[in-house]
């Protein structure tokens, strides 16, 4: 199976999802360019962390109106699983593929450290191989990463079920003690309605090597892979 | 360019001293014109020039079976194995970052970087040093916070993980910041770059930010000293742009790739002059290029302005001739655009037009390698050997030694700096083994088995007190941090912040300090593979302390085998390598406690010293211990303390044996004997000395008898201390209780001190 | 021409920045800060719109004039509105006002 | 009341921000814009400063009322200068506007 990375002007994880990707779980993958029109066979697309245009003016801001976001969007309309990951989380919410928003930190700070992330459904493409209710232990490195939406739409993502990961302490407890950045409900991650399109500030691209202090965000690719034969969608 | 009359005003504008003015027309062989003039002011300022201290550099050992490219290039390179080699430097931002901590530290990131790609080498890895005033002023605080958000804000987002560094608060560095910056990269052998012209006719190509007016004579700033003046005459402080490196980097290591690159170089201090100088004297052509070719940001700019501009983020290339559209290829790829802005020529001469007019015509190696070299002179401070007397009876009492402990695990320098490295992403590139926050570093290289252990050190105040012995202390305990996490030392690098080179106290603490660098490096077998001086650190006539930073590369053949400083489980033994000596001259507990700078620094014993490390490297890669920690700031007690932090609570048990009384009495430091070392001031040099070779270790049961003859064999004491377990730190000094603390506590205090001075209120 | 985009975070979105910005204020002695909101405001320089103004100038009288300015005033006005809505500002989060400078 | 500070990089200073945002509205079809150079401002909510006024109106002529006013805005632009000068700018960098809002 294949995963398509695409590389933004500014992208800086993009070969660590390609690496985790290809290298760690030994899966096909390619790294895609922005100006690239074609997701070249994506079984599932992944957005990776970085710094896109500079996040100058806003984070993904800039990055969705680049030419591949046209083809990102048709795949996820058909079903096609996508990650994005910290800026690409950024990037689909600025594209309207994710409900919300990021603001800055509560703290201002970059806030650069390991955390507790929560799984909160298992209905995923990313998530299909966790247990309910696992704890991650997964980097964090942003800057805005405090997820926002207005009272109604974060109803509805409850209520819906969309809310795909939170920060939590090591035992699982969701609480504001354990939220690093202030986001609402303790938000790390969020699914679109259909399921398909994953949005999380975490990098489990980073945790999947015992050498590298946790392998645990293996499993989140790895769900994609496990998922995939009980996907059915069209690639082009 | 316009006839200017060049008189004295015009010279001290420029920083040329009058015997330099006369070199000048020498090597002229007429009157330079002003951007002639501009030229030489740039190149042959401090920064550029190393005019001050090029005669002591000279002495430092560059060479070793190892060394693929020592001094001389943008950055130094040392053979890793596997056809691949390591490119480090450090390098200095310190007069920015007073004038505009953000942006100061940000560009000094931006800075090294581009030395290591245009190596052709992938940065993996940023460390940094820095020095602060005392953190309970406004205005310290207001530097640290700036500098370290500068430095997060350029690497987060170039996406080059900060792995460690150190950082060290003292009131002498309140008017004059230390900022030092290290970058590594990998690059393979056989795909170094250098930034030297090659082949009469070959075009040179221009890339990057376009050119404004910004930080003309920057070059010159960083070589003048501050005085009130100067915040007249600062000049428009550069903004870094690292998004637009990040398009660079990858561009640039892209098209090096097409092999149509024949020479590269970054234009960082004295921008295009001296890019297109030293590219051509090191490739023994000349330059000729226009002005009106380079891109401009703003309008009406003098060649002048073109040449002198520090504005950042851009390269100059000597492509081959038959290529260019390669080479432009892969820039339009990245929305860059390189334009030709001139091309390599016969003869050594650095030829300026402006639109076709020839508006400067310099021999390119009068710029360089002719600039003046001075052997100014020294003379050892009249205060030198007053400072080097440690009399403990005038000192009063000594505090109890668990209050010395309470205070000391939370001040600045010695508590965690996690207040700083969270705002650094340390974790991008999936390359790093040991986080900030371990003794070294640990990066490893992809598609090996190898590991690279990194660390920076320096101690300005053993340097201060005894800058020769300073400065070995530096080398060894840089290279120790490497040794501890199993590297094995290949390469270093270092940055030399000092005064004013013309007062020849300074210019005799740079000489000695060099001089102990070399002796260091020779002994531990650590070649030189580059570095940086920064001079004329000085506000108001105080110059600080003088302060060495060494950076040591460390080599591990299989990286999994690393440790940490943290003990891994209860129940293992405690073992402390080396001698406790007591040595409390020039300690954080003598300042701290006592708010005294006195005293030599510890004896080092270069042989012992290198043993020790080998033994640690030898003990690590053949899993014979479970973790490893230099004893250094705090002592003993400090580095016991610190192998509890962040092991989940694990506590220690220890008994030290009480130094003897006459541990000053080394042949090396004669006349150095401390007075009136009894009670609890022995009890105290005991636990906080800083003597050197000393590292702590713990094991199993098991694995004892090997760790013991092992260094027996190696010919370096292992004493057995205590045993790891139960959550607290306790230790006692020959039987008698010292220091009893709650693990829990100690980590918090030292976990949140910095946050606290910096929050003004206890963190969540 | 130039205009001005002023951008701020809706009322009910919390803004850290403001927040963080008063906090230092009131500890710089400054007690009676209640409230700091913090905003972004891009300037935005159009090429052509000047020359438009100038050739316009010559052969009309005052009042055709001023209606050409106002018209281009308008036309800019309608541009950058556009670039806010699509670009510059996010509108899950922020709101913005436009101003075509003189 | 209600003051803000407009604070913007000096203009011999390089606007990063700026120059990309300007790249992507070219990118997006507006050809026509030149440049943009991005700025940051403050809204700073003074406490007191309205009651101090409510205060006063009842007793006086309207011209009295005027010059009190005038006093209080003349007192919150010193105000708020100071804050801008030690804290929202960076004199080495930007530059700054204060404008107290009616
Ligand atoms: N400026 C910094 N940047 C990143 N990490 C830092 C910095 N300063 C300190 N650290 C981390 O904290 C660790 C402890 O620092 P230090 O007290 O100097 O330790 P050591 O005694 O091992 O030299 C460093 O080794 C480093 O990993
Ligand atoms: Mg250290």
């Amino acid at each position: 199976m294949k995963f398509s990375v695409v590389v933004f002007p500014g992208s800086n994880s993009d070969y660590d999802a390609f690496y985790a990707t290809s290298r760690v779980l030994g899966e096909d993958a390619a790294l895609v360019w922005h100006k690239d029109t074609d997701l070249q066979g994506a079984d599932v697309v992944i957005l990776p962390g970085g710094f896109a245009h500079g996040d100058y003016l806003r984070t993904g801001a800039i990055a969705r109106f680049s030419p591949i976001m046209s083809a990102v969007k048709a795949f996820a309309d058909r079903g096609g699983p996508v990650l994005g990951i910290c800026n690409g989380f950024q990037v689909l919410l600025e594209a309207g593929l994710l409900p919300g928003a990021m603001v800055r930190n509560d703290r201002i700070k970059f806030v650069s450290r390991v955390v507790a992330v929560r799984v909160e459904q298992t209905d995923t493409p990313f998530t299909v191989a966790c247990a309910s209710k696992q704890v991650l232990n997964l980097p964090i490195a942003h800057g805005e990463g405090n997820y926002y939406a207005d009272p109604a739409e974060l109803a509805e993502l409850e209520a819906n079920r969309q809310v795909v990961f939170r920060y939590s302490s090591a035992a699982g407890e969701v609480s504001s003690a354990h939220n690093p950045n202030g986001s609402l409900n303790s938000i790390a991650g969020i699914c679109n309605r259909q399921r398909n399109v994953v949005g999380l500030m975490p990098h489990p691209e980073r945790a999947s090597e015992a050498a590298l202090g946790s392998a645990d965000g293996l499993v989140v690719l790895a769900s994609a892979v496990k998922s995939l034969a009980s996907l059915s969608f069209s690639r082009n | 360019m316009a006839p200017v009359v060049i008189d004295t005003a015009v010279l001290e504008r420029h920083g040329i001293k009058p015997d330099e003015y006369d070199r000048i027309l020498q090597l002229m062989g007429r009157e330079p014109n002003l951007l002639e003039l501009g030229l030489f002011s740039v190149m042959w300022s401090e920064h550029c020039s190393y005019k001050s201290s090029r005669v002591h550099l000279k002495t430092l050992p560059t060479a070793g079976p190892r060394v693929v490219q020592g001094p001389g290039e943008n950055a130094g390179a040392v053979d890793i194995g596997d056809g691949l080699c390591v490119v480090f430097k450090i390098e200095s931002h310190n007069h920015p970052s007073f004038i505009e901590p953000y942006q100061g530290a940000a560009t000094g990131v931006g800075g090294i970087i581009r030395d290591i790609f245009t190596m052709g080498a992938r940065p993996i890895a940023l460390l940094n040093a820095l020095r602060f005033g005392s953190l309970d002023t406004a205005l310290a605080r207001r530097i640290f916070e700036g500098v370290v958000a500068g430095v997060g804000g350029y690497g987060n987002s170039i996406g080059i993980p900060t792995v460690g560094g150190e950082i060290v608060f003292d009131e002498i560095y309140a008017g004059n910041p230390l900022v030092n910056v290290l970058c590594l990269g990998i690059s393979r052998i056989d795909g170094i770059v250098k930034g030297a012209a090659k082949g009469a006719g070959n075009p040179v190509f221009y890339v990057g930010a376009k050119t404004g007016r910004d930080g003309i004579h920057g070059a010159t700033m960083a070589s003048a000293e501050f005085d009130e003046k100067s915040a007249e005459k600062r000049p428009a402080v550069q903004v870094g742009d690292p998004f637009m490196e990040k398009l660079l980097m990858e561009a640039c290591l892209e098209v090096m790739k097409t092999g149509a690159v024949l020479g590269i170089q970054d234009m960082g201090a004295a921008g295009l002059s001296c890019a297109t100088s030293e590219m051509g004297s090191r490739g023994g052509l000349g330059m000729s290029i226009d002005v009106m070719h380079v891109p401009q940001r703003e309008t009406g700019m003098t060649p002048y302005e073109i040449m002198l501009s520090e504005s950042q983020e851009r390269m100059l290339l000597v492509v081959e001739k038959g290529r260019e559209h390669e080479v432009e290829a892969v820039f339009d790829k990245w929305d860059l655009h390189a334009v030709q802005v001139g091309e390599v020529t016969e003869g050594s001469r650095l030829k300026i037009h402006e639109r076709g007019v020839l508006v400067a015509d310099v021999p390119n190696r009068a710029l360089t390698d002719e600039a003046p070299v001075y052997r100014r002179p020294m003379q050892e401070p009249s205060w030198q050997k007053a400072v080097q007397k440690l009399s403990l009876s005038d000192l009063g009492s000594a505090p109890p030694a668990q209050s010395a402990f309470d205070r000391l695990v939370a001040v600045p320098t010695i508590a965690s700096k996690r207040w700083a490295y969270r705002q650094y992403d340390h974790s991008v590139g999936t390359n790093t083994i040991a986080q900030p926050g371990m003794s070294a570093a640990v990066v490893r290289v992809k598609e090996t088995k190898r590991g690279l252990a990194v660390s920076v050190d320096g101690n300005g105040r053993f340097c201060y007190l005894d800058p020769h012995r300073g400065a070995m202390l530096a080398v060894a305990e840089a290279a120790r941090n490497v040794a501890c996490a199993g590297g094995e030392p290949i390469g270093g690098t270092n940055n030399l912040n000092f005064g004013n080179p013309e007062r020849p106290e300074i210019m005799w603490q740079l000489g000695e300090a060099v001089r102990g660098i070399g002796d260091a490096c020779r002994a531990l077998g650590i070649p030189i593979t580059g570095g940086n001086v920064s001079l004329y650190n000085e506000t108001e006539g105080q110059a600080i302390f003088p302060t060495p930073v060494l950076g040591v590369v460390g080599l591990l053949d299989d990286a999994s085998k690393t440790t940490t400083r943290i003990f891994k489980r209860s129940g293992a033994v405690v073992v402390m390598l080396g001698d406790n000596l007591g040595e409390i001259g020039g300690s954080e507990y003598l300042a701290t406690l006592h708010g005294k700078v006195l005293g030599v620094p510890p004896a080092l014993d270069l042989a012992r010293e290198a043993s020790l490390q080998k033994l640690i490297v030898g003990l690590i890669r053949d899993g014979a211990v479970e973790s490893a920690h230099d004893c250094s700031e705090g002592g003993l007690a400090v580095a016991l303390a610190e192998c509890t932090f962040d092991s989940g609570g694990i506590g220690v048990t220890a008994d030290i044996a009480l130094c003897g009384d006459k541990p000053f009495l080394s042949a090396e430091a004669p006349g150095a004997k401390v007075e009136g070392l009894s009670g609890d001031w022995r009890t105290n040099a005991t636990l906080f000395g800083e003597s050197a070779s000393r590292i702590l270790v713990s094991a199993s049961d098991e694995k004892l008898p090997a760790v013991i003859a092992a260094a027996k064999a190696a010919g370096i004491p292992a004493i057995v201390i205590g045993k790891t377990g139960g959550d607290r730190i306790r230790v006692t000094v020959d039987g008698k209780a010292a220091i009893d603390s709650l693990v829990a506590d100690a980590e918090k205090a030292w976990a949140t001190a910095i946050e606290q001075k910096m929050t003004g209120r206890a963190p969540l | 021409m130039r205009a001005r985009v002023y951008v701020t975070l809706k009322p009910s979105v919390f803004d850290p920045q403001g927040r963080v910005v008063a906090d230092a204020l009131v500890t710089l002695g400054y007690q009676d800060v209640k409230d700091v909101r913090q905003g972004k405001f891009f300037e935005v320089e159009l090429d052509g719109a000047d020359a438009a103004t100038a050739n316009l100038s010559a052969d009309l009288s005052a009042e055709a004039q001023r209606a050409q300015v106002e018209a281009l005033r308008a036309k800019v006005e309608t541009r950058v509105t556009e670039m806010a809505d699509k670009l510059l500002a996010n509108p899950v989060i922020e709101s913005y006002r436009v101003e075509v400078l003189p």
